[in-house]
């Protein structure tokens, strides 16, 4: 069975239709891209997996439990399923050890003891050994959103949704941010994958979407997409990012 | 001409290390305008105290009455804390209401701030004065009573309260969307976002606004004085009764109140400004 | 139009109890129509004699002399910071005995009456908050502005009137409103020295005809209209001054 | 809290040890405070003797006319002995006590040739106290344009300042300023309207009670054995015709006692 | 007798010396520009001609009369000396034709209707006619640098002072701005000009002066300093330009 199973997703704000019938399976441990141009409905997606935006046709499973009941306890998703915006949205008031502390404390009820342990050994894993008391409001773009990262980890999430994690740093920052999720991914952490970074995709990537104008237009393993692209649209997409 | 970008930059240096000086003048101000009022309190006393006939110079009028006006001067501020901390509380509750999701309670929570803020505090102060009990049955059996300054106190709260419902559902509003949705992606529930992740944020935004309601606030007390409150104005209008009603009593007396209530909200003006600006110059 | 709603209240008060004795009662009547014409003339005054404080104030802190802007920043903090009845007591109590007056037989007929000294008191009181408004509304125009206009020949008070001020008033409306507003709300004070305004007069009423709630009401309302009429018409100020390509 | 159903007012008092009366704030010489913040005045001088009576401490509580009689309602104070004219309408929510300790009516004070009758103020400025129940009909009966303030201070002072032609209030009030010393040039030039006593008053439901009698005997006695007289002395009040002859007409002629 | 004759002027802002013995002489109906890098001095040159900036030493002589004496009538100069800001610095508040008329009718108070004819004529000079009543917020930048222009020359100056008054805007409109003051240059109007547009200062320049940290480097005839310069600064400055 699918970690996450995704089945002619419709979804449209207003009249404006985003997701026309979406089709997706990830499997545990696979790492999956999706890419595509702006305003494709890649975020769109995305947010339907942890039931941020909700759907109008379709199913979205997330082990076996469909995301868009409305008797769903979202409480239980969003502890499968952690997400990591473009934009960071640290906590401002808070550091960067209780950014990530927060959540298992305030929402799990678990010890803080236990709760701190945890948390420093993520923010050492994300590379930020020494930063723990630091401000958001005083760390590097990258560096916040690495602390985001962890702050998702923390809740133990079966799933990781990035969305253009690295589109508003600077590419000095790009990469260590790239390299924590490349380590998450070879440890065998399920993770979705919106990008804008192509190489990376090719590298990390177990499987890579193309979408365009709300529908999946190609799909395939990395190697096969980025060098031989069958569908028109697609190469047009590829050629301008190369 | 300074180059636009240059200058900015400038500004906002000149603004952190401008702090200490402006405070240090802010204190020069009270001094030399506390010194202003006392000797222009005494040099009138004095030049009215050589023609007038009364048994007591104004001036010594004035200070065998200061412990007097001084005892109601403790119930302005007693006064203003208690009328703060309530309409925080209900300010707070209203702010929330205001937002809520449910057109049943932002309604009437909209209705009620902008009524308590557009009528004047005299006018409510009357309200409250004329129309609430004197005594107000609790739903247990007791009767709570409600002296008149206890009633007055609740007057004031009530458009501090409004005005306060107004800063926090600005603040909340402030707090970008991003804030909700990764509080709600970590599974903090709408409450739970509001407590922990949203009204933190707020307080550093809304406390320059907080205190400078408080100044209006304890400003407010004085009306009280109309409807008998024996606070500061209230007791200089009984002693100045008291001592014979002179004329020459009242510039004396007036400035005095003057005074003490510049002396009380002058640093909390300044203490106010430093704030703000040390938020302006972090953010 | 006396005629006309009397007959009405006259029945409301009999056959309910609601006493709205200032619509029948023709003395009543006098009473309270007075008392909107004299609080509308203590808005309208205060208002105006505030606003010109500011203009003045503010230019003058743009002054190079210390001393003229130390006053200023005195004046301003003074009071800004004591409350606004008390200053309208000492105006009246304290300095109405020392200004001029035209003996009238056994009385006075003082040259500044009670109405006038709630409009000097209230406007120099308002007029210390629109100093600051109109303050940082000046420091918001461009400094090339004003230069532009001082390389055109203009004079440094020309510059102030026809540049500097008409584009600070506009930057400073929305604060200038809240504040015009705030100061309507606080003519009701001018009760205290006796002027026969809106508060004043309909105070007199119910302690005449025991009938509280019913003139609390008149009151309330009487402030909401007038509050909501001035901010509604600075609202349209704001619109038709709105510079014309500046988004805001 | 209201009175036991037994005892009453009176045994209530006698337990708590301690007898609560409403006086006015600032009302000189009746009940106006000291630089100490305590209360003194005729008024409380009156009360003093009630509580002395009953062997109990006395603790005036400052009122004001707009509550002093939802305080006696509500068992805030015992009594009223403050400046309340006796009316009908009060006589329907309190226990007035017959007899009254004082009498006094709405007068005009204003400087000596100002004002020679009433007909005289109609359409100048007079200053008056807010709240006071005569206001209307002076205004009605006379045509004066009211200036009316919220406390007896400022609209004197405002008399004073030449803000009006005069003064339109209670004339014991009136002739107490005038005796004071403070107000030389300054006269009462016309006659007391609408003459009214002033009376103290108990919660209505204790009128008939031993509370009420008890508050009507001390009322007698303040009359009968000179305390009022005494009062005016002490307080340098000009002497009431009408006190003196309540006086005579109430003490006991002890004469036939001398043959015994 | 030089227009504008400017011997030996010294200028500090505080201990920043920015002029440091400038000389320079405008003849009648002569159009001279003024090169170099920034922050050489060149605005801080400019500003002091027409008083708006004083200087420390030397001396600057408007038409025989000088600039610097206190007791100078600085109104009667500034009839003299129009001056253009690389900001336009338009009133806002008024329509394009108000600002035009603007400062002869409130300063100069002259006769309302005669101005009125004077500026819309000069505003069809800049090619803006049927613009007379917008607003400069509705107007593009080259629009509003000529509406400024009209505004300066409503006053009748005997010279114009130009400050990099293309600098900010568009390439677009560049050109219509500088064809205004080429047209202005051919009628005879004495102009000082700072640009960075060396073609432009090569068709219409009689002189050319480079600037160079508060001195003045070089100076001649356009097509000598910009093909034949001696001096190693402005050769640099020159072959970075190009
Ligand atoms: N809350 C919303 N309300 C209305 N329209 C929305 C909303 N969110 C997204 N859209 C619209 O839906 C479309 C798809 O948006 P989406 O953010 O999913 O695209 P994307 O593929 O992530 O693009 P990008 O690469 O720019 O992030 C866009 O046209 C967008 O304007
Ligand atoms: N008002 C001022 N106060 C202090 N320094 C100033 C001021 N105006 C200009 N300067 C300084 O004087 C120097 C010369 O400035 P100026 O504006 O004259 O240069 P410029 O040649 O016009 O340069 P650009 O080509 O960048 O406009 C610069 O270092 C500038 O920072
Ligand atoms: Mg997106
Ligand atoms: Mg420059």
């Amino acid at each position: 069975m699918p970690l996450v199973s995704i089945k002619d997703v419709h979804k449209s704000f207003g009249k404006l239709e985003v997701l026309r019938g979406v089709s997706l399976d990830v499997k545990k441990g696979e790492v999956v891209c999706i890419i595509g141009p702006s305003g494709s409905g890649k975020s769109t997606l995305i947010r339907c997996i942890n039931g941020l935006n909700d759907i109008q046709k379709g199913s979205i499973l997330v082990e076996g439990q469909e995301v868009n009941d409305p008797k769903l306890d979202k409480l239980a998703l969003r502890k499968k399923v952690g997400i990591v915006f473009q934009q960071y949205n640290l906590f401002p008031h808070k550091t960067a050890l209780e950014n990530v502390m927060m959540a298992p404390v305030k929402v799990l009820k678990e010890p803080r003891r236990e709760v701190e342990e945890r948390a420093r050994a993520l923010i050492a894993k994300v590379r930020l050994s020494g930063k723990e008391d630091v401000y958001p409001g005083h760390l590097s773009g990258g560096q916040q959103q690495r602390v985001a990262i962890a702050r998702s980890l923390a809740m133990r999430p079966d799933v990781m949704l990035f969305d253009e994690v690295t589109a508003a740093l600077d590419p000095e920052t790009v990469k260590e941010v790239l390299l924590t999720i490349k380590e998450l991914a070879a440890e065998g952490m399920t993770c979705i994958l919106v990008t804008h970074e192509m190489g990376f995709a090719r590298e990390v990537a177990d499987h890579v979407y193309f979408t365009d104008r709300g529908v999946i237009v190609e799909h395939g393993p990395p190697e096969e997409l980025f060098t031989k692209a069958k569908d028109e649209r697609t190469q047009r997409f590829l050629s301008q990012i190369f | 001409m300074k180059a636009p970008v240059k200058a900015f930059r400038i500004d906002v240096e000149a603004v952190s290390s401008f702090l200490p000086s402006r405070a240090l003048r802010g204190w020069h101000g009270i001094l030399l305008l506390a010194l202003l009022l006392t000797s222009l309190a005494i040099a009138t006393a004095h030049a009215q105290s050589g023609g007038g006939t009364g048994p007591q110079s104004p001036l010594a009028t004035l200070i065998e009455w200061i412990p007097f006006i001084l005892r109601g001067f403790l119930l302005n501020l007693g006064m203003s804390f208690l009328a703060m901390a309530i309409a925080t509380v209900l300010g707070i509750g209203l702010g929330l209401l205001q937002l809520s999701r449910t057109r049943f309670l932002s309604v009437p929570a909209w209705l009620v701030t902008h009524l308590f803020r557009n009528s004047p505090w005299l006018v409510i102060l009357f309200v409250v004065m004329l129309l609430v009990p004197f005594e107000l049955q609790l739903p247990g059996g007791g009767t709570f009573v409600m002296s008149d300054w206890l009633k007055a106190t609740f007057a004031f709260s009530l458009p501090v309260m409004a005005n306060l419902s107004e800063i926090v559902r600005g603040a909340i509003v402030s707090i970008p969307k991003g804030q909700w949705e990764s509080a709600e992606s970590l599974a903090f529930t709408h409450g739970q976002t509001l407590r922990w992740i949203i009204l933190p944020q707020c307080v550093k935004r809304a406390i320059p606004p907080w205190m400078n309601w408080y100044a209006l606030l304890a400003m407010a007390t004085p009306m009280a004085s109309i409807l008998g409150v024996r606070e500061a104005v209230g007791n200089a209008q009984a002693a100045m009764e008291a001592a014979g009603a002179r004329p020459e009593l009242l510039v004396p007396f007036y400035l005095f109140l003057l005074l003490l209530f510049f002396a009380y909200i002058y640093p909390i003006s300044i203490w106010t400004r430093m704030i703000e600006r040390k938020y302006a110059v972090e953010s | 139009m006396f005629e006309l709603i009397a007959p009405i209240f006259q029945r409301l008060a009999d056959e309910t109890g609601w006493n709205f004795i200032i619509f029948y009662d023709r003395y009543e009547y006098d009473r309270f129509v007075t008392g909107i014409s004299i609080s509308l003339q203590l808005i309208l005054w205060s208002i105006l004699l505030s606003l010109v404080i500011g203009v003045l104030g503010a230019w003058v802190q743009t002054a190079r002399s210390a001393l003229l802007r130390g006053i200023v920043d005195g004046y301003i903090q003074l009071f800004r910071n004591t409350p606004p009845l008390i200053q309208l007591l000492f105006f009246y109590f304290g300095l109405g005995a020392f200004t001029p007056q035209v003996d009238m037989g056994g009385y006075y007929e003082p040259m500044i009456s009670s109405f006038t000294w709630a409009v000097l008191s209230l406007g120099i009181f308002g007029g210390a908050f629109n100093v600051e408004i109109f303050r940082s509304g000046i420091e918001a125009v461009p400094k090339a502005t004003a230069e532009a206009a001082e390389s055109l020949c203009f004079s440094s008070w020309q510059t102030y009137a026809y540049v500097t001020l008409p584009l600070a008033f506009r930057i400073s409306l929305p604060a200038l409103t809240n504040n015009l507003v705030s100061l309507a709300k606080t003519t009701s004070l001018a009760y205290v020295i006796s002027v026969p305004e809106m508060t004043y007069t309909l105070n007199q009423v119910w302690s005449d005809n025991i009938n509280v709630p019913e003139m609390m009401v008149v009151l309330f309302l009487f402030y909401v209209v007038v509050v909501s009429l001035i901010a509604a018409g600075l609202h349209v100020l704001e619109k038709r001054l709105a510079l014309p390509g500046y988004g805001r | 809290a209201p009175a036991k159903a037994d005892g009453g007012k009176l045994e209530e008092i006698l337990d708590r040890g301690t007898l609560r009366v409403g006086v006015l704030g600032a009302f000189k010489p009746w009940s106006f405070p000291s630089p100490d913040g305590s209360q003194q005045g005729i008024e409380v001088d009156l009360a003093q003797s009630v509580a002395d009576t009953l062997g109990v401490k006395l603790e005036p509580v400052v009122v004001t006319s707009a509550n002093r009689m939802q305080f006696l309602q509500q068992g805030k104070i015992d009594a009223i002995i403050g400046g309340m004219y006796d009316t009908a309408e009060r006589r329907q929510v309190i226990g007035i006590i017959e007899p009254a300790y004082w009498t006094s009516g709405p007068t005009l004070m204003a400087k000596e040739g100002a004002v020679a009758s009433w007909d005289d103020i109609k359409g100048k400025p007079v200053c008056a106290k807010q709240g006071a129940n005569y206001n209307k009909q002076v205004q009605q009966d006379y045509g004066p344009r009211l200036v009316a303030f919220a406390g007896n201070t400022e609209g004197k002072a405002a008399l004073r300042a030449g803000k009006c032609v005069a003064w339109l209030y209670d004339d014991a009030s009136i002739m107490a300023d005038l005796a004071s010393g403070e107000w030389d040039g300054y006269t009462m030039p016309v006659s007391v309207l609408y003459n009214n006593p002033w009376a103290s008053a108990v919660p209505i439901e204790e009128l008939d009670k031993p509370w009420g009698v008890f508050m009507t005997g001390m009322a007698y006695k303040w009359q009968a054995d000179g305390k009022l007289v005494e009062l005016e002395k002490k307080w340098e009040v000009k002497p009431s015709d009408w006190i003196a002859e309540q006086h005579k007409r109430l003490e006991w002629d002890e004469s036939y006692l001398q043959g015994q």
